[in-house]
């Protein structure tokens, strides 16, 4: 049994209910989509038991009834595991800091604040994300629907100066 | 006078001393703009020295579309700068914002905030595009 | 005593080509803290690509940075034609592969040369980009452009590559294979150099690590990653190379780092010109991209390159998220800014070969809380310096009685 | 061996030796076959399709019909980022590049350049011939 | 008087320090670009930026005080140039000569340095504070090694004027082989003192833009310029007097001639070190001017008393 398909068989036997969500996509790359309550224990136990102890990226989305975040981890540089997490709330949406683990989280996390206003539960404070300073509030570019006219009539069709 | 104001425009000519300001490019514009002063195209042949205050330059080369972070720093940049001032758009970004066109952060084109005396097409602009829009440059600012 | 001074670097500054701001918090000239503001450089692609065709995106992707531009496009084009289940002609892996290790070798000597002027050799940096023209002149004969190459097509690649090429290819890695010895040789005894190159900028392997540093920045901390060899993509299967690591954790390391990868990428572009295989160079993909999702990795010449591409059986894509290998390294400048010098930061800057354009993002990467109490006084200013100096043992106050 | 001024013997080479640097624009040397520079329109092979402009990254290019079967095209110097993907993409071969890059202007109304095909007052089978 | 004022603003004053000074300037830039592979720029190059200079706008920053900001290029360019007249060039008599004119000299060769201190510190801008301060700590580390060697020289000639101690070189002609240790540290000094690569840390343009120049530019930058040229002249032509001391006694035409060969060497050999040296850190050059510098020049002072104790007695 190849490295991969041992991750999975450990993946499900810890979290059954994983099992009809994971699948292997190429020989190094493994999907799983998991709801918000067990992204944590997921989480850790890819971290600690499996060593997947690198961080590729994290990406938010928007799939228009709701959030979704994935982490992409990676062990060794080799097997990735693309950990998809279904957000609780359209309207209100959140996720928990991983940067206590990972302090380059940092970057991901303050993209998904700026770009799809997800609020991200006990990221420091410091500087804005992508966007600029005078940046209009509620705008959240990276979301369906949202089209750059919107912060032109926002602004009165007036250029930012 | 007429002598005078012959041995300023000469003057002028002679030593074009330029700022890079990169406004939110690829990096390939910027990375030509030194390739046009490195050995094999060495603008100062022409008198051309990279600065890097804005009170010692003449000119402003600029990359890029201008995203909306940099629009207003763009500005204080050229006010800071003596007269008389030349902005050149580096790129076809620069120009007109190019394949970023339409993105909501980008201001599209160096024209759309500052006046601009030449304009280089390109993606990136070549050095010897550069050179090119260098002499032609200089060669109206003698004739006017 | 008031006892900061904060400087802003940046947007504007000469030792960075791009915008991005630093604010450097100093004592005398040693730096306590930096903090770094990303954006300048936000454009917006990510969204834009959702807007626009897959062709469209090929040629927005490029543009993300100029100098890896090759790796952006591969990296992007590799995960849709996983999704569309396109299998690209050996050839065209081929020539692919071919340019992305061309790109690394004019990324590396670039650097190289900006090194240089960081640390105020200008004559190294003519040398080198001197060199550097070399790799320019053969991208430009092969792809059409001296930058953004556009040589990659959603199937393969859109220029196919004559013997005669091969052959001028092959002549000048001789050449540049000689002078990067030279230059090898450059970094390792020209004393100026080394002075001010080791010891700065330390990331120990146990940071670099933490801090999610790819690329040379942690090969040069003896972290033995490369996506080249660990995940193989286009036609690094089939080609035998080493991964260079080094365990100098500061700059020189770095330095080391990239001139051996120089000497390997003259390795690898000659064992695919030899072995190259006949046939098609692309095959022809559909308008429409079947959905599904794919994550794309790439070893970009500053490191790790990531890109994920979901689609939903239209022209466009649905989302694109682009993680430039600088977004990863630039946690990790703070950290290596931190009690060094002023005269320092442009190299330590540079040492990652900071690409901010790929970066685009903004971020405080550390934030004490601590205010510096405005400018100082020259008097005070003095003082503190004397004071600093006599610390190293060097006292002023006395000096001037001579 | 380490010790500072290592590059003195090859710069004090380089000193007595002819620079590296070509004296453009004095000399131009021909520019090469396979660089991309601004895209020419040949009216005679358009179709009218307009996939180039769709396929367009920068939306330089819009081409009008302005007669039976005749078409004109206006290409946006400007905005043009030289890829060729326009070229790649005519069915009819109607574009191709040119390896024209010296394309610097004082006035950016300059760097639009239209190209259109000759309007015939009769209707013929036979397409018009450029000279 | 009318022959006063002929030596000090045309021959060998001002107009001839001006018209040496741009030459050199242009020979150093040469020599850089040609050290690079490059062509580098045309002859006029250096009369070109200073009239474009001359003829641009001037800023003068908000928080800068205005007199003191414009005084200081002024200052620094009549002091290089009053420096000059106590100089011996191609004869053994400085057109001014007094007892103790050496330090006189190395006094107002100093000025120029502590204006770009001031006009960096007036400016007010972070980076001209930064670069004046560098250019303060510079001066304490270049100077030192700088007055030894010229003192070490003039213990030998047992002199505290310039004139007499190209006279004493004059006449004992061997005696310069004893200095040599001397002339390579005026050298590295002179570098520093002109703030060129190696040691160009006040305006480390990678760093600090521009350091003191910065906020300068127009007028007052054209006049910085000028004499940061000059300087080299002046500079070149002390260490020439006192450690390069050959065709003194021969006639003016000649002397003249071999003057400006002696000048240029130097400008030359500065060229060639600031093109093969990358730029020290601070804290670098300070270790290297009185780790090395300082004794070796003290060496120099060493050796030459063993000289005179035992040759000249």
């Amino acid at each position: 049994m190849s490295d991969i398909e041992k991750t999975k068989e450990n993946l499900i036997q810890k979290f059954p209910a994983l099992a009809e969500k994971t699948q292997i996509t190429r020989e190094t790359r493994i999907w799983t989509e998991i709801p918000f309550e067990l992204f944590l224990p997921v989480f850790n136990y890819l971290l600690t038991d499996l060593h997947f102890n690198v961080l590729c990226a994290i990406t938010g989305m928007d799939e228009v009834t709701q959030f979704s975040v994935i982490y992409h981890l990676a062990k060794e540089n080799q097997l990735v595991v693309s950990l998809k997490v279904i957000l609780a709330s359209k309207e209100k949406p959140f996720i928990n800091t991983i940067t206590d683990t990972f302090p380059a989280a940092d970057i991901y996390e303050r993209e998904l604040v700026d770009l799809l206003g997800i609020h991200v539960n006990g990221l420091k404070e410091g500087n804005r994300y992508p966007l600029p300073d005078n940046w209009p509030q509620g705008e959240y570019p990276l979301r369906k629907g949202w089209t750059a006219d919107r912060l032109k009539k926002k602004e009165g069709g007036a250029p930012n100066a | 006078m007429g002598l005078i104001k012959k041995i300023v425009t000469w003057g002028r000519t002679k030593s074009p001393w330029v700022l890079h300001f990169n406004t939110g490019a690829c990096n390939a514009c910027d990375i030509e703009i030194i390739a046009a002063l490195t050995p094999r195209y060495d603008l100062e042949r022409f008198g051309v020295l990279l600065k890097g205050s804005p009170r010692h330059a003449d000119v402003l080369l600029c990359s890029g579309p201008v995203t909306r972070q940099i629009g207003d720093r763009l500005k204080r940049i050229y006010d800071q700068m003596p007269e008389p001032k030349f902005v050149v758009a580096v790129g076809t970004c620069a120009c007109s914002g190019g394949v970023f066109k339409g993105c909501y952060n980008i201001e599209s084109g160096i024209d759309q905030v500052l006046p601009v005396a030449a304009y280089i097409p390109g993606c990136p602009a070549s050095p010897k595009a550069i050179i090119d829009a260098v002499v032609k440059l200089l060669k109206s600012l003698e004739e006017s | 005593m008031p006892k900061k001074v904060r400087i802003p670097v940046g947007p504007q500054h000469p030792a960075l080509k791009e915008p991005v701001s630093f604010s450097l918090e100093l004592s005398g000239e040693r730096i306590l803290e930096a903090t770094i503001r990303l954006g300048y450089n936000h454009r917006g692609i990510e969204k834009a690509c959702e807007e626009r065709s897959y062709i469209q995106d090929l040629y927005l992707l490029e543009r993300i940075c100029g100098i890896c531009s090759h790796s952006h496009s591969t990296c992007f084009v590799q995960a849709v034609e996983e999704i569309a289940k396109l299998e690209v002609p050996k050839r065209g892996l081929y020539i692919r592969t071919l340019i992305a290790e061309l790109e690394r070798v004019h990324s590396h000597l670039l650097w190289l040369g900006v090194a240089g002027h960081e640390i105020g050799f200008d004559t190294l940096l003519m040398f080198t980009w001197n060199d550097r023209e070399i790799v320019m002149d053969l991208l430009a004969e092969t792809t059409g452009n001296r930058v953004n190459y556009g040589i990659n097509s959603i199937g393969g690649v859109r220029r196919d590559i004559t013997d005669e090429q091969i052959k001028k290819i092959m002549k000048a890695m001789d050449t540049l294979e000689e002078r990067t010895k030279y230059y090898i040789k450059i970094a390792t005894e020209e004393t100026t150099i080394i002075q001010r190159l080791s010891g700065v900028g330390v990331l120990s392997h146990d940071d670099a690590v933490k801090l999610g540093a790819v690329g040379p920045t942690a090969r040069a901390s003896s972290v033995d990653r490369d996506v080249r060899r660990d995940d193989p993509y286009a036609a690094y299967g089939e080609i035998k190379f080493k991964v260079i690591t080094d365990n100098h954790n500061d700059v020189y390391g770095r330095t080391i780092v990239r001139v051996l990868e120089l000497m390997e990428s003259y390795n690898i572009i000659r064992q695919l010109l030899q072995n190259i295989p006949a046939g098609p160079i692309a095959v022809k993909a559909p308008r429409k991209i079947p959905a599904g999702e794919a994550l794309s990795r790439y070893e970009a010449p500053r490191g790790e390159d990531v890109h994920y591409v979901k689609s939903n059986g239209t022209e466009n894509p649905e989302r694109v998220k682009v993680r430039a290998p600088t977004l990863a390294n630039i946690q990790a400048v703070a950290h290596m800014l931190k009690d060094r010098y002023l005269a320092d930061m442009p190299i330590i800057i540079a040492a990652i070969d900071p690409c901010f354009s790929c970066t685009d993002r903004a971020i405080t990467v550390k934030d004490l809380g601590q205010k510096s109490e405005g400018l100082m006084q020259w008097g005070d200013l003095r003082k503190y310096s004397i004071e600093w100096y006599k610390g190293k043992g060097i006292d002023f106050s006395n000096l001037k009685k001579i | 061996m380490k010790g500072p001024g290592r590059m003195l013997q090859l710069i004090l080479e380089s000193i007595l030796k002819k620079p590296s640097t070509v004296s453009y624009p004095k000399f131009k040397e021909a520019p090469l076959k396979s660089l991309r520079g601004a895209i020419a329109f040949i009216p005679e092979n358009c179709i009218g399709c307009k996939i180039c402009m769709k396929d367009c990254p920068a939306g330089a290019i819009i081409i009008t019909k302005i007669g039976e079967k005749v078409f004109q095209a206006e290409i946006d110097l400007s905005k043009c980022i030289y890829c060729a993907q326009c070229v790649d993409s005519c069915p009819k071969k109607a574009l191709e590049y040119t390896t024209q890059f010296e394309l610097a202007a004082l006035d950016k109304n300059k760097l639009k350049v239209t190209t259109s095909g000759k309007l015939q007052t009769t209707t013929q089978n036979e397409t018009p011939k450029s000279e | 008087m009318g022959q006063a004022i002929y030596n000090i603003l045309v021959f060998p004053g001002l107009f001839f320090l001006i018209l040496f000074g741009w030459a050199a300037e242009f020979i150093d830039r040469k020599i850089y670009a040609r050290g690079q592979k490059r062509v580098g720029p045309p002859w006029y190059q250096p009369v070109a930026d200073f009239i474009k200079l001359a003829a641009k706008e001037d800023i003068v920053p908000e928080e800068a005080s205005a007199t003191s900001f414009k005084l200081m290029p002024l200052i620094a360019m009549a002091s290089a140039v009053t420096a000059f007249f106590y100089i011996p060039l191609w004869t053994t008599e400085a057109l001014f000569s007094f007892y103790g004119d050496i330090i006189v000299v190395m006094y107002l060769l100093t000025i120029p340095t502590l204006t770009f201190f001031l006009g960096g510190w007036y400016s007010r801008s972070l980076y001209s504070t930064i670069g004046a301060m560098r250019t303060l700590t510079q001066l304490f580390a270049y100077e030192v090694p700088l007055f030894v060697v010229i003192l070490a020289s003039a213990l030998l000639a047992n002199t505290w004027s310039l004139s007499e101690i190209t006279k004493f070189y004059a006449l004992h002609p061997h005696l310069w082989i004893f200095n040599l240790l001397g002339f390579g540290i005026g050298i590295i000094a002179l570098l520093g003192k002109l703030e060129k690569g190696p040691f160009d840390i006040p305006e480390a343009e990678t760093e600090i833009v521009a350091g003191s120049f910065t906020e300068y530019g127009g007028r007052l930058l054209a006049f910085f310029r000028l004499t940061l040229d000059i300087e080299v002249i002046v500079g070149a032509s002390l260490l020439a007097a006192v450690f390069l001391p050959f065709g003194l006694n021969l006639t003016p035409a000649i002397g003249f001639v071999i003057y400006i060969i002696k000048v240029l060497f130097i400008v030359i050999l500065l060229a060639v070190l600031r093109t093969i040296l990358a730029r020290f850190r601070i804290d670098q050059m300070l270790d290297f001017c009185w780790r090395y510098l300082a004794p070796l020049a003290f060496i120099q002072i060493l050796i030459n008393l063993l000289v005179k104790g035992l040759l000249l007695r």
